[in-house]
């Protein structure tokens, strides 16, 4: 049996349901193109800030325990202007490029979804959520209804491209949240980002060891939570879902994608196994979607709704 | 786990007026290159060079703010550390030089040590005579030592790179290990190839976790801090950003 | 050096800082006095609703990952009459017993603590946070400020004993949810409980599979989350703290101390360190103290907010 | 990890009207005993004894709702398996004897299999002579089998600790193993304390985690999915709640 594991997403094409998540690695397009190499089916850059931003203090990045990660990187970036000329020719790159977008308000985020317009992003994301970075996310009222309505608007008033809007898991009417980004004009729901935030305290010096202090929780432990989210956002919405959130294996991503999602981020994950990890994922998917006897992987997007 | 393990200063010694090494209480195996992230409690984190295992020590010279505020820290105070992370320097014949500018003799005399067994030639530049530190420690291990400075002041007037041409029109070496100023090490880089020369050198890139996810380390589509910091000839030859950019802490290109 | 490891809390004396968390073993007098014995300095019982409820359908406690549990027990016990009978006679209980109580509304909360008088609690844990009970908790919208304040006055007007009042990590602003509770009467804050809610979705049968489907995050990963929450809650609030959530060992204890919590619960790290847990926790605390130069475990309480 | 394990019915046994076993395609090792949770995908989770451990197998008996449930499931259908969880049965001497009643004959079969190599005689309990199963898998392993029935349709008429009663008169055993409704086990705790015989009982209460935290499977200050479910005569012995009350799924007490 040939097991087919392309996907589509929003009108892109996926070879197989794998994304880069945004943030990890996604500094410049020749990691992002060994990322293609290692396998995965689509990447998307760092967040990309009007200006440049050189992000939180050392600690940046943790382990909180073993099964999970705190990060405030406060999203370091050379800026638009800076990320234009990273990526300004991406007519060979071999699988879409998904651009990461943040603001402080609505208006930060349509200009910025105005002038990457050059760029040959496949996709534009727009991050509403990130719990650790002061005026940006959650700490700037991005989680909401209202807010993601205004800013999912004000973006899709610029541009054509497929767009995603990154959600937290923090919020518990994620549905509703998830509504309003429909309603505004998203194409896909990216869920989720970081949880928490988080904090580890060095008992030695007394003192919080990541640089902010705290930081979102991302790794295998992520998981069940982001589970439940795009349960939750399978039921409320009709756009597809990238689930994000601890994925380490293919079996973790059959089961994201169970509970409805139509691919799969990974961010963390790439610490337990290395890059190769979305060619390993997509083999394990296959191997299950042989054993189980699909032909296809789209056959199994939120099967656990069935009754 | 990746996260600071907090270790109490055994001992400090001054290595010039600039440079301080700090021990810990605590033995490591490190290879020769490997680095360790080292945290100010409350205040930032940067890389370091894993400079003696047994015990534990580092050796920092003064940069910037970090650096000043390391340079502060007396016995009995805490720093944290993680790692040893990346790869290292590896032994390759029997005949090897080491070419080392400025600071970037910290991870080298340390290679020296372990590397002692072999026939060692060290080329050590520095701007000035003051700058200059662990020739004692290296004289252990090397059989013979060139020393040179910017102004003369000590040993040969010049840069290291002319040295080690001299060097390699007379004699052969299995390897040729080099740290410093990226722009040297290029040099280097460049007239081993002239010469035949295997070669092994360890960048320097703006470092954030260390472990290899934030990307923030780069060269190309290698991040230095986990497919690195060491890299032989052949590795080297792909690089293209190599002695031609590196990236600030926003990542932001800087131009040498 | 002889090491003192009493804390006071809310005007309780305990022997040690270690609490047994509400809803893991608490069904009868028998069992607690069997985790006195293995010495914890104070222990909860189960959730005591009005009503005898048999809870949601099995399985109502899965393990998630290595780190973590999901529990979605549906607050099953045997009702306030049952209660009283269980727990008529404490006079000779070791330690103090907590008595947990959870209701739909003020008035159902009120009513519980008038009528649990009789009983000898040496204090009263209002749980407004409950993940995955419908009727009750976040899903009663009791996490926010306006019902904390509501429900802990309702409590208040009805009760002399020590009121603790049990908040929910899921909430962003809990220093305000804490305030409110202080504001209102409240003498300690019980922080966390469970997180989320998770899934896990079996892929063979594409089914979620605890009986209600979700469930609230327990164990060694929620205690990077717990922690935030503690230091964040001793930031706005005067009265002290228990921290809860992912306590396994002594240095987890150690470092919740030192976040702000006065004293520890402890739940799910009975299930990988069996009920001794207390007993070791505290030699490990003490090991921690003696060779850090602490005389008393008071004194790390809040210490990683000093400068 | 406490997770169901789905597994694919591999072959269904009648046993009798009310009761089957369920095959799976799977080996495990447990003590005769121990129990599983069994989870029908979707609806409900109960514990059922381990039958048969190579292939793994349950032995079902009709009572309410998820037992009905369960004995509908056939071939190829996938059931979710944790465990096995608490202890077992052990060893004693080497004369032994069994009582079961009703289906407290299933993990008393499987330990008749496990302890072959002693001599056993077996009292079997059933209301009447449909409700008789595993008496032949018994007669593999021991030695003397002795059926009672509350009506005489099979074997003698009385009960099994009548049974009990007289063999003690007459006989040593070295252990006594009991497992079936909790009067009856207290009959035969008590009978065996008369005759200074040791006793182990498999007790019963309503589980839900199986794992020792929820707190719902509690006699005394002993969890019954972790501390038992085998408990000896000193055990047993202590517990003032074996014989008089259980609990529901709430946690409400419920007479015998
Ligand atoms: C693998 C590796 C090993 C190193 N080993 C040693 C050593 O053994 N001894 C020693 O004294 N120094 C070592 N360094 C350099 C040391 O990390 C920098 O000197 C230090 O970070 C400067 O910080 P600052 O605040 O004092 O200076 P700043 O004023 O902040 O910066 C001065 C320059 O230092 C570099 N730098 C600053 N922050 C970082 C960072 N996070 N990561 C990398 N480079 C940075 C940049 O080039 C910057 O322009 C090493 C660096 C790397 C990457
Ligand atoms: C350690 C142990 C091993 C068991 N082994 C077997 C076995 O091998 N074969 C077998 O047929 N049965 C076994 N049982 C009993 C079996 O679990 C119950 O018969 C079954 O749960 C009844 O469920 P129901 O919905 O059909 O009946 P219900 O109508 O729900 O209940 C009938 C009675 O079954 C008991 N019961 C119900 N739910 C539970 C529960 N979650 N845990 C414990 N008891 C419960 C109660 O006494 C209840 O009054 C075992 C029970 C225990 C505790
Ligand atoms: C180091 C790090 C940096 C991140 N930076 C961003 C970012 O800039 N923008 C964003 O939308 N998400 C960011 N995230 C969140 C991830 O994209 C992802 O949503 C989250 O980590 C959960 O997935 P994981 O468990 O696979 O890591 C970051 C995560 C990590 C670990
Ligand atoms: C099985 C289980 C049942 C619980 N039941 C209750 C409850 O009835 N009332 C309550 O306030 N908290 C309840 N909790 C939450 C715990 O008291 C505690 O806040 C939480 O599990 C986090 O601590 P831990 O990581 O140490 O388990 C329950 C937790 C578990 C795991
Ligand atoms: S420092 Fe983060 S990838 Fe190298
Ligand atoms: S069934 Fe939960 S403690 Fe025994």
């Amino acid at each position: 049996m040939s097991i087919k594991l392309d996907v589509e997403l929003a009108g892109l094409r996926l070879r197989n349901p794998t994304i880069l998540a945004s943030g990890i690695l996604g500094i410049s397009k020749k990691i992002l193109e060994r990322v293609a190499k290692s396998g995965a089916g689509a990447v998307t850059t760092k967040s990309i800030t009007v200006k440049p931003r050189g992000g939180h203090n050392n600690p940046i990045f943790i382990q909180s325990t073993k099964e999970t990660f705190l990060n405030a990187v406060g999203y370091s970036n050379p800026g638009l202007k800076a990320a234009k000329k990273e990526f300004e020719d991406l007519s060979d790159f071999p699988i879409p490029v998904i651009g990461s977008l943040v603001g402080e308000d609505a208006e930060e985020f349509a200009y910025l979804a105005e002038n990457i317009k050059e760029i040959g992003f496949k996709a534009i994301e727009i991050v509403l959520s990130c719990p650790h970075t002061p005026g940006y996310g959650l700490l700037g009222g991005h989680g909401t209804p209202e807010a993601t309505k205004e800013i999912t608007s004000a973006v899709r008033k610029k541009t054509k491209l497929p767009l995603f809007v990154k959600l937290s898991p923090n919020v518990m009417n994620l549905g509703e949240v998830a509504k309003a980004a429909e309603k505004a004009g998203a194409d896909a729901i990216t869920a989720v980002n970081t949880l928490g935030p988080g904090m580890v305290i060095d008992v030695e010096t007394a003192k919080p060891i990541l640089g902010f202090k705290v930081g979102g929780l991302s790794g295998p432990a992520l998981k069940p939570i982001a589970m439940r989210c795009v349960y939750d956002i399978y039921k409320a919405v009709k756009i597809p879902i990238i689930g994000v959130g601890g994925i380490i294996t293919g079996k973790d991503a059959v089961e994201m994608m169970m509970a409805g999602a139509s691919a799969v981020g990974i961010g963390t994950g790439v610490y337990y196994r290395g890059m190769n990890i979305f060619k390993e994922v997509c083999d394990e998917i296959e191997e299950f979607l042989e054993s189980h006897g699909y032909s296809n992987v789209k056959k199994i997007i939120g099967l656990a709704h069935r009754d | 786990m990746e996260i600071p393990e907090v270790l109490e200063i055994k001992s400090v010694i001054k290595e010039n007026y600039k440079t301080k090494t700090f021990f810990f209480n605590k033995k490591i195996e490190a290879e020769p290159g490997q680095f360790l992230m080292v945290w100010i409690p409350g205040i930032d984190e940067k890389p370091f060079a894993v400079s003696f295992e047994n015990p534990l020590g580092i050796t920092v010279g003064r940069v910037g703010s970090f650096t000043t505020q390391l340079l502060k820290m007396k016995k009995g105070d805490k720093l944290g550390i993680r790692g040893p992370y990346g790869n290292g320097f590896k032994l390759k014949g029997k005949e090897i030089c080491l070419v080392a500018g400025g600071r970037g003799i910290i991870p080298l005399a340390f290679l020296a040590e372990k590397f002692k067994k072999v026939d060692i030639t060290a080329i050590v530049g520095a701007n000035t005579k003051d700058d200059l530190f662990f020739v004692k420690r290296l004289k252990k291990y090397c059989f013979r030592i060139i020393v040179v400075t910017d102004d003369g002041s000590s040993g040969i007037k010049g840069f290291p790179t002319d040295s080690l041409k001299d060097l390699l029109e007379k004699e052969k070496f299995d390897c040729v290990y080099t740290c410093g100023p990226e722009i040297m090490m290029k040099k280097v880089f460049d007239i081993c190839e002239n010469y035949n020369t295997e070669c092994q050198a360890s960048l320097e890139r703006y470092m954030k976790c260390g472990f290899g996810l934030c990307g923030q380390c780069c060269i190309d589509d290698i991040r230095i801090c986990k497919d690195g910091p060491v890299f032989n000839s052949k590795q080297l030859s792909k690089l293209t950003e190599f002695g031609v950019f590196e990236r600030d802490k926003s990542g932001k290109k800087v131009y040498f």
